[in-house]
């Protein structure tokens, strides 16, 4: 017994925990694991940083290969996980530190941020955005429009409900004014809390690739060079355009390129895997852009494509069958003529020589990189990564979703790229795992 | 109809409603309404305040249903029902009407329209009400008892998952050793690990838990029931052994593609063979690579064989795993022995994610990758006892090469294993590529159609190890969470059969998609009857009924016509 | 049909090139590479025909002479395969391979072997000289009419026959028709390139690299004019005498800067150096210097009493004209002025 | 109903509002107004606006696709070409 | 009829696919007719005949199904059964002398807000059409 110990009070309250299992991340990695979880009868903390939950993939537009629309999959799973009896949710908070105590309980301290807006008492009516007088780039559109500073994040957000970005908030009071419910509250301050777990799954998803550091590509410069997470909005039916446009001048584009790889299977940019998604949903969005824009020419300019899932390979070739024009050959440097058009020059690996194709939209398809920062929270024990800064899975074949710390689990893409089934797949093997260790503790 | 007592509440929702719907008009319009008991406004319905003010209602005036005209039901019908509950009134004489939406917003442009629509909306909603049933959520007992079917890796991890998580487990191999494929492989790709380790791993794993009983030798014979409740008699050896179970979970695996005859020299030039036979070439040789007693210093590998295949093919799919292990088996043979040149004879690598790694690790090796495309295959040929490669490589603008191989190596992909039997056993259904199939790849993945039949690993469609375990453990996951509790609550919300009225036709046990319809005996006569357990309450039964004597829980065909009845005013 | 011949990489990779089999073939180098065009489509091609072992490709193609190396590939690689690196290497291989001797070969594979010619021809010229007894006069003017039949002898017996091997591979061998008209009309093209190379201005990375190397090209040229012809050490006209420290001091200048760049590794072109890079600079820094140094001796009258100047710029001299001109990097400055050549002959 | 209080004035207390922010809340004022003014007599698409207001291209794209978002705007058929779409005011 | 004589139509509505589109659309305020009423059910395969001619009896002018597509978490078979009914119901109008025409059946995901949209004003208009 190490009964001369001086942390006795804490001690005194460790048998209480406040929850089995605390979920860092709310995107379906996340989502998925509380839910089961949950259904299993553990009691589930759910953190999420952004103001909604859902992730990534609620932003999307249809999903790969089955083209079902990816708001009629995630939000039932989103309302599922918002409404159960078992999980909490809490958003705009960060966790700050985790530490494991010698009772193996994790003690976590997370940020709250205050959203000035009472979440319970907000009824989502958008009377405050009309007031707002300050415009801000709207993140969630991916810049491709405003939103306000008081705003609901997206159309299908859970919460639903408004918050209020102080940064670029003019203190006019005016939404506090107009509120029909009163729910606006200035006075709100950030929050430390501390809770106790018994178990952490790790589901930090992963970034997205920021193609301004290849200079070759002129994103940031190029009006019309868009990242696919851009075009994805603007096939999206909550979509920020009235239909698909260039950025540069609101044309109905008809040349349309992709450039796979982008921030892929590149040493020069650090990231030497394939990101495993972008060949699939770029075909995808091929397809969607031959029927939302039937005259328009779609390129898409590859080095392999990675059609391995089930239906994938189909789907690429019913892509080509369509008209998709498939062109072996990375796209080597852009350049921007006058009228907004650009002049992609390339090798086209079948004839072996340079050629070069004018197109008056290019899209990114930008790849998906590890999103560590999470490493940071774990004060005593390290959660360590791999070469790749995922998180390592010390036992991969046989635990997948164990980690360095014992009582620490991972799912989705925090481990490595990968697409929504297999996700949801990690998820589940995310949360068996923990399960199966909440088992053993009691 | 009986007469009820309703009680109707009419939300401003701050001003979200009331600025374009007269409230008071259309308070003044459903007040005579038959079966009005109560008639209220709130500024806020889903306000605590008010969701007291409405609890304290039902009680006092013992009302038999209430009527919320607010928002979409999609925000708050759980709120209002559990209001219902609160107040010992069943949850189920509920009813929630949409004038925000679909009312004050959608015709915030003709408050006049607005206000007429919501009138008729609220009519509608009480005219459900009025005709609406108690239901109660039953509760079957389940076994928290699964049998996986299949003891490869993934199926003996879906066993010790299951097992940890309290789940007791049958686990039921046909072949008489467990491990699959991968109780025979050698070093694994992306980890330092052997198939054989692996394998014994998780065999002794599954040995330590005393919840989980192994079988070999074993296959189903019969199945009977539903989840929670399944019967099924299991032959072991010569023995027949009746198991109750709740649920399965199907992990059956992949077969090898096995090349045909001709299909690239194989079977009738002798140093033509397939990856499998090559890995395990590779495990048993050391020093030097030997095939037939000759040193092999040129490796040739002819991806897709089997995969990826035209229209005269069965496989138009990728196997997904292979050109990660011929990549694999290459850099082994590299590891291992010296002066073997390696080359690949591929349709573009597909080594997905971190596996690029090991591409990039067989090219720095000297591994030459030469790409063709389906209309132009590689040509093999013998000129004096020699082995030559021939073909168009797309990587070199088209222009033809040629080599000579002491070995081809066919890297073939993955069938589905031949398992009918299983799957109309269990009613599993097949996808067009004839591997398993899930009931959504994204919401849920890892079930089908079939309540309680889960599917994990290879017999999906083709996965790597690590996937593989993935699918298992996520198999587990999803139907520990299921039996857990010893029972299920069943949604009320099914569909009933009027024995009475039917005839036994058979078409609705043809719509059901999830197996609900089973046949009883009703005064002599067979008549159909639902298996409560399946249900969804998805309603497909009941239009295809030629007597109407189906009807689903909560949207009656009193309910609807009254609503019909009631808007058409 | 091409034979595919891995030993070809591993044969390669003795001239300096690594890491090129990495290459995925996805054309970022070719796209990049400004001087790259839809006629002549390079480096990738080369890293495939070097990849797959296709000898007679290379041998037959010009397109590792039409590079300049700026590196922008290989900082564009995804796959850090370093084409430029790589069309360096070959550069040195189609060298060895246009030597009907054999010794370019040798040079480039082998350190020990350069070594031992280097010090081979040192021991030679001190031999001689000691067989003079080292007198100054005497072996001043030796050493000038050495300089004169050296460039006529190595020209006559190794590098024509070397241009016209070249010539074999290039237009003979794979049979392309020339008209003979071609051969005096495209002649413009050789003289330009040669004294101008115009082609490397095509580069994207800067002009000063260009400039650099053409004002050494031109003082290169003019110093051996200097003291071939004009016979600068003997010299007594004060124009002369100037010209040639110009001369001589703008070779070593720029020496200076490229073999500082090669030990910075500031550039991609300099960060991979080879002996035979080494040599090249080296050796071009030392005859700028020695030349200088031995002229300005001659002006303070003091080499009399320091001949080991005059011997250690004969010995550099000597090293350079009998191993760095016929068998070293040297024979770029033909060989590419002879591609464009050859290519407008193609054409 | 009864005013209560208002904390925006309570935060304004500690907090400055940058200039930045400032200047952007202008920039947006003027332009919407300027978009407003230029579409009140008829419908016109982006290139038209552009030229109209002296405003840049993308500039007005953004801004013109914000107030077709907040529902200022709305779309009024396309041009011949099926280039470039028409926007209206709306009231 | 309403009061103001415009044609009414019934929409049925899926509870967790179409219905949510046509919540979308308010929240957008995307207007359409007032005289267009929802009923909302679990999937667009279990509506009957008989409610969709009570409605035409009743006087509404036409019907809408806003079916789930290949969406319908119940499985990929309920678009052709929607159709299946459809087309009973089809028949039943034509025995009655009702146009084809005054029954529809579109696809609409959760946020087909703008599609939806389009698809009942437009089918308003071919109703006002067939009154006048």
């Amino acid at each position: 017994m190490e009964a001369t110990n001086n942390d006795s009070m804490n001690r005194s309250n460790a048998g209480t925990t406040d929850y089995d299992v605390l979920v860092i991340g709310a995107g379906i990695a996340g989502e998925e694991s509380a839910l089961k979880l949950a259904d299993m009868g553990f009691k589930v903390l759910l953190i999420e940083k952004e103001p909604s939950i859902g992730g990534k993939m609620i932003l999307l537009s249809k999903v790969f290969p089955t083209l079902d629309c990816a708001a009629c999959i995630t939000t039932p799973k989103v309302s599922e996980t918002a409404r159960h009896p078992n999980i909490t949710i809490l958003t705009l908070a960060e966790a700050e530190s985790i530490v494991k105590e010698e009772n193996n309980l994790f003690s976590v301290t997370f940020k709250k941020h205050p959203r000035y807006v009472v979440e319970n008492d907000c009824t989502g009516c958008q009377e405050c955005e009309t007031v707002c007088p300050m415009v801000v780039k709207d993140q969630f559109q991916f810049n491709l429009v405003a939103r306000k500073a008081i705003y609901i994040p997206f159309n299908i957000a859970n919460p639903r409900v408004a918050l209020i970005d102080i940064e670029n908030c003019t203190l006019c009071g005016a939404c506090e004014q107009k509120c029909p419910s009163n729910c606006i509250d200035f006075t709100q301050k950030e929050e430390l809390v501390n809770i106790k777990v018994k178990s952490v799954i790790v589901a930090t998803g992963f970034k997205l690739f920021d193609p301004i550091s290849i200079e070759r590509y002129g994103y940031g410069r190029y009006k019309n060079v868009i990242t696919s997470m851009q075009m994805e909005r603007e096939l999206a039916p909550t979509r920020p355009f009235n239909s698909v446009l260039r950025p540069s001048d609101g044309k109905v584009p008809d040349k349309i390129a992709y450039i796979f790889c982008t921030g892929s299977r590149d040493h020069t940019v650090g990231n030497p895997i394939c990101s495993q998604v972008c060949c699939m949903y770029s075909t995808k969005q091929a397809q969607l852009l031959m029927g939302a824009l039937p005259m328009a020419d779609i390129s898409l300019y590859y080095i392999n494509i990675r059609a391995f899932g089930k239906g994938f390979n189909e789907f690429y070739m019913q892509a080509k069958d369509m008209g998709a024009n498939y062109v072996k050959g990375k796209i080597g440097s852009i350049s921007e003529k006058e009228n907004g058009n650009l002049i992609l020059r390339y090798e086209d690996i079948v004839t072996g020589k340079v050629t070069e194709k004018e197109h008056d939209l290019v899209v990114l398809s930008v790849g998906l990189l590890a999103n560590h920062e999470i490493t940071k929270v774990f004060k005593n024990e390290k959660l360590e990564l791999d070469a790749l800064k995922y998180i390592k899975q010390p036992d991969l074949l046989q635990s997948p979703a164990t980690t360095s710390i014992k009582g620490v689990f991972v799912a989705g893409t925090a481990t490595s790229p990968m697409d929504i089934p297999d996700t949801i797949m990690s998820a589940g093997a995310a949360a068996s795992e923990t399960s199966g260790y909440l088992n053993q503790w009691s | 109809m009986t007469k009820k007592k309703i009680g109707v509440y009419v939300c401003h929702c701050g001003g979200n409603i009331s600025d374009y719907v007269d409230i008071e008009k259309v308070k003044e319009a459903v007040k005579d309404e038959a079966n009005v008991y109560l008639l209220k406004n709130t500024l806020f319905a889903c306000s605590d305040s008010s969701q007291k003010e409405m609890v304290a209602d039902i009680q006092t005036n013992e009302l038999d249903a209430i009527v919320v005209a607010s928002c979409s039901p999609k925000l708050h019908v759980p709120t209002f029902r559990g209001v219902a509950q609160r107040a010992g009134m069943n949850p189920y004489n509920y009813v929630q009407v949409n004038i925000r939406e679909q009312g004050s917003w959608a015709h915030s442009d003709n408050p006049k329209g607005a206000t007429e629509k919501a009138i008729l909306l609220v009519k509608a909603g009480i005219a459900r009400a009025a005709e609406s049933e108690a239901l109660t959520s039953s509760k079957i007992p389940a076994a928290n008892v699964v049998a996986v079917i299949g003891a490869g890796v993934g199926g003996m991890r879906s066993a010790i998952a299951l097992a940890d998580m309290g789940t007791e487990v049958y686990l039921i191999e046909k072949e008489k050793n467990v491990g699959g494929h991968v109780a025979n492989f050698g070093s694994l790709f992306t980890t330092d690990k052997m198939g054989y380790e692996l394998s014994a791993n998780l065999l002794s794993e599954v040995k330590k838990r005393e919840n989980i009983k192994l079988f070999t030798n074993a296959e189903i014979v019969e199945k009977k029931g539903s989840i929670g409740n399944f019967d099924i008699q299991v032959k072991v050896d010569n023995d027949v052994l009746p198991l109750h179970v709740g649920a399965f979970v199907v992990n059956t695996g992949f077969d090898s593609y096995q090349p045909q005859q001709g299909e690239y020299g194989f079977g009738e030039q002798t140093n033509v063979i397939t990856l499998p036979e090559f890995k395990k070439l590779i495990d048993n040789s050391s020093e030097r690579l030997i095939f037939n007693g000759k040193a092999i210093k040129k490796v040739a590998y002819i991806y897709c064989v089997g995969s990826r295949q035209n229209d005269e093919g069965d496989n138009k799919y990728c196997s997904r795993y292979c050109c990660t292990a011929a990549i694999h088996a290459s850099v082994q043979v590299n590891k291992k022995f010296k002066d073997v040149t390696n080359l690949h004879f591929n349709r573009g690598i597909r080594t997905y994610g971190k596996q690029e790694l090991l591409y990039e690790e067989s090219s720095k090796n000297g591994d030459i990758y030469l790409q063709f495309s389906l209309d132009s295959i590689p040509e093999i040929t013998q000129k004096g006892g020699k082995t030559f490669v021939k073909v168009k490589d797309i990587l070199s603008a088209g222009k033809e090469v040629e080599t000579e191989a002491d070995l081809v190596v066919l890297v073939t992909g993955m069938v589905p294993r031949e398992n009918s039997k299983l799957a109309s056993q269990l009613k599993i259904p097949v996808g067009r590529d004839n591997f398993f199939n899930e009931i959504h790849m994204k919401l849920r993945p890892v079930e089908t159609v079939i309540d309680g039949v889960l599917i994990a690993g290879t017999c999906q469609s083709p996965k790597n190890i690590l996937e593989t375990m993935n699918s298992s453990m996520a198999a587990a996951a999803k139907i520990n969470s299921v039996l857990t509790k010893g029972e299920m609550t069943l949604d009320p919300t099914l569909a009933k059969i009027n024995p009475s009225q039917c005839t036994w036709c058979g078409k609705c046990a043809e719509a059901c998609p999830f197996d609900a319809i089973i046949q009883t005996e009703f005064d002599g006569r067979i008549v159909a009857k639902i298996n409560e357990a399946n249900c969804k309450g998805c309603g497909m039964c009941t239009p295809v009924c030629p007597t109407d004597a189906i009807d689903l829980a909560g949207f009656t065909n009193a309910q609807i016509e009254g609503m019909i009845d009631a808007l058409a005013e | 049909m091409a034979t595919i011949n891995p030993e070809f990489g591993k044969e390669l990779k003795k001239y300096g090139a690594f890491d090129f089999n990495a290459c995925y073939n996805c054309g970022t180098c070719t796209s990049v590479c400004s001087l790259s065009t839809e006629e002549n489509s390079f480096p990738r091609e080369m890293v495939r025909c070097s990849a797959v072992g296709d000898e007679d490709a290379i041998k037959e193609s010009l397109k590792p002479w039409l590079c300049y190396y700026c590196g922008e590939c290989t900082t564009s690689c995804p796959r850090e395969a370093k084409p430029g690196e790589l069309m360096m290497s070959l550069r040195r291989y189609l060298t060895a391979a246009y030597d009907w001797t054999g010794l370019s070969g040798l040079l480039y594979k082998s350190l020990p072997v350069s070594i031992i010619a280097f010090i081979s021809v040192a021991i030679g010229v001190i031999w001689y000289s000691a067989s003079q007894q080292f007198e100054v006069e005497k072996i001043m003017h030796i050493g000038h009419y050495f300089e004169m039949f050296a460039i006529a002898g190595v020209f006559a017996v190794i590098l024509l026959p070397n241009l016209i091997r070249m010539w074999y591979f290039v237009i003979l061998k794979p049979k392309v028709k020339v008209p003979f008209k071609s051969y005096i009309t495209s002649l413009g093209e050789l003289f330009v390139h040669m004294f101008t190379q115009k082609r490397s201005l095509g580069c994207d990375d800067n002009q000063v690299r260009w400039f650099e190397h053409f004002i050494l090209v031109i003082g290169y040229l003019s110093l051996l004019f200097t003291t071939v012809f004009l016979d600068w050490f003997s010299a007594t006209n004060l124009l002369v005498i100037i010209l040639g420290y110009v001369e001589s001091a703008i070779i070593f200048i720029v020496t200076v800067d490229f073999v500082s760049g090669r030990i910075k590794k500031n550039k991609e072109v300099s960060k991979n150096s080879q002996p035979s890079d080494w040599f090249f600079v080296i050796w071009l820094l030392l005859m700028g210097l020695t030349a200088f140094l031995v002229r300005l001796f001659i002006d303070l009258k003091i080499l009399e009493y320091n001949f080991w100047m005059y011997l250690f710029h004969w010995i550099v001299l000597a090293q350079w004209a009998l191993l760095i001109v016929p068998f070293g990097k040297w024979t770029h400055f033909l060989y590419r002025s002879f591609a464009m050549y050859m290519e407008k002959l193609k054409a | 109903m009864e005013k209560k209080i208002r904390t925006v004035n309570i935060l304004k207390e500690t907090r400055k509002v940058s200039e930045h922010v400032n200047e952007e809340r202008k920039k947006y004022i003027q332009i919407r107004k300027t978009l407003r003014e230029a579409l009140k007599e008829e419908s016109k698409s982006i290139p038209q606006l552009a030229v109209d207001t002296n405003l840049p291209l993308p500039d007005v794209t953004y801004y013109l696709m914000t107030l077709l978002k907040f529902g200022e705007v709305a779309v009024d058929g396309i041009d011949d070409m099926d280039e470039y779409y028409f926007y209206k005011l709306i009231k | 009829m309403a009061s103001n004589g415009q044609p009414k139509i019934l929409v049925f509505s899926t509870e967790k696919i179409s219905d949510p589109a046509l919540d979308l659309a308010g929240l957008l305020k995307k207007h359409y007719p007032f005289t267009i009423y929802t009923i909302s059910v679990p999937c667009s395969s279990c509506i009957k005949p008989r409610w969709i001619m009570r409605a035409f009896d009743k006087g509404f002018s036409g019907v809408f199904i806003a079916a789930d597509g290949t969406d319908c978490s119940y499985g990929e078979s309920c678009g052709e059964k929607t159709s299946q009914v459809v087309t009973t119901t089809h028949q039943l109008m034509r025995d009655k002398g009702l146009k084809p025409s005054q029954l529809k059946m579109a696809a609409i995901c959760s946020v087909c807000a703008e599609p939806v949209v389009k698809h009942l004003t437009g089918f308003m208009k071919e109703l006002e059409k067939m009154q006048s």
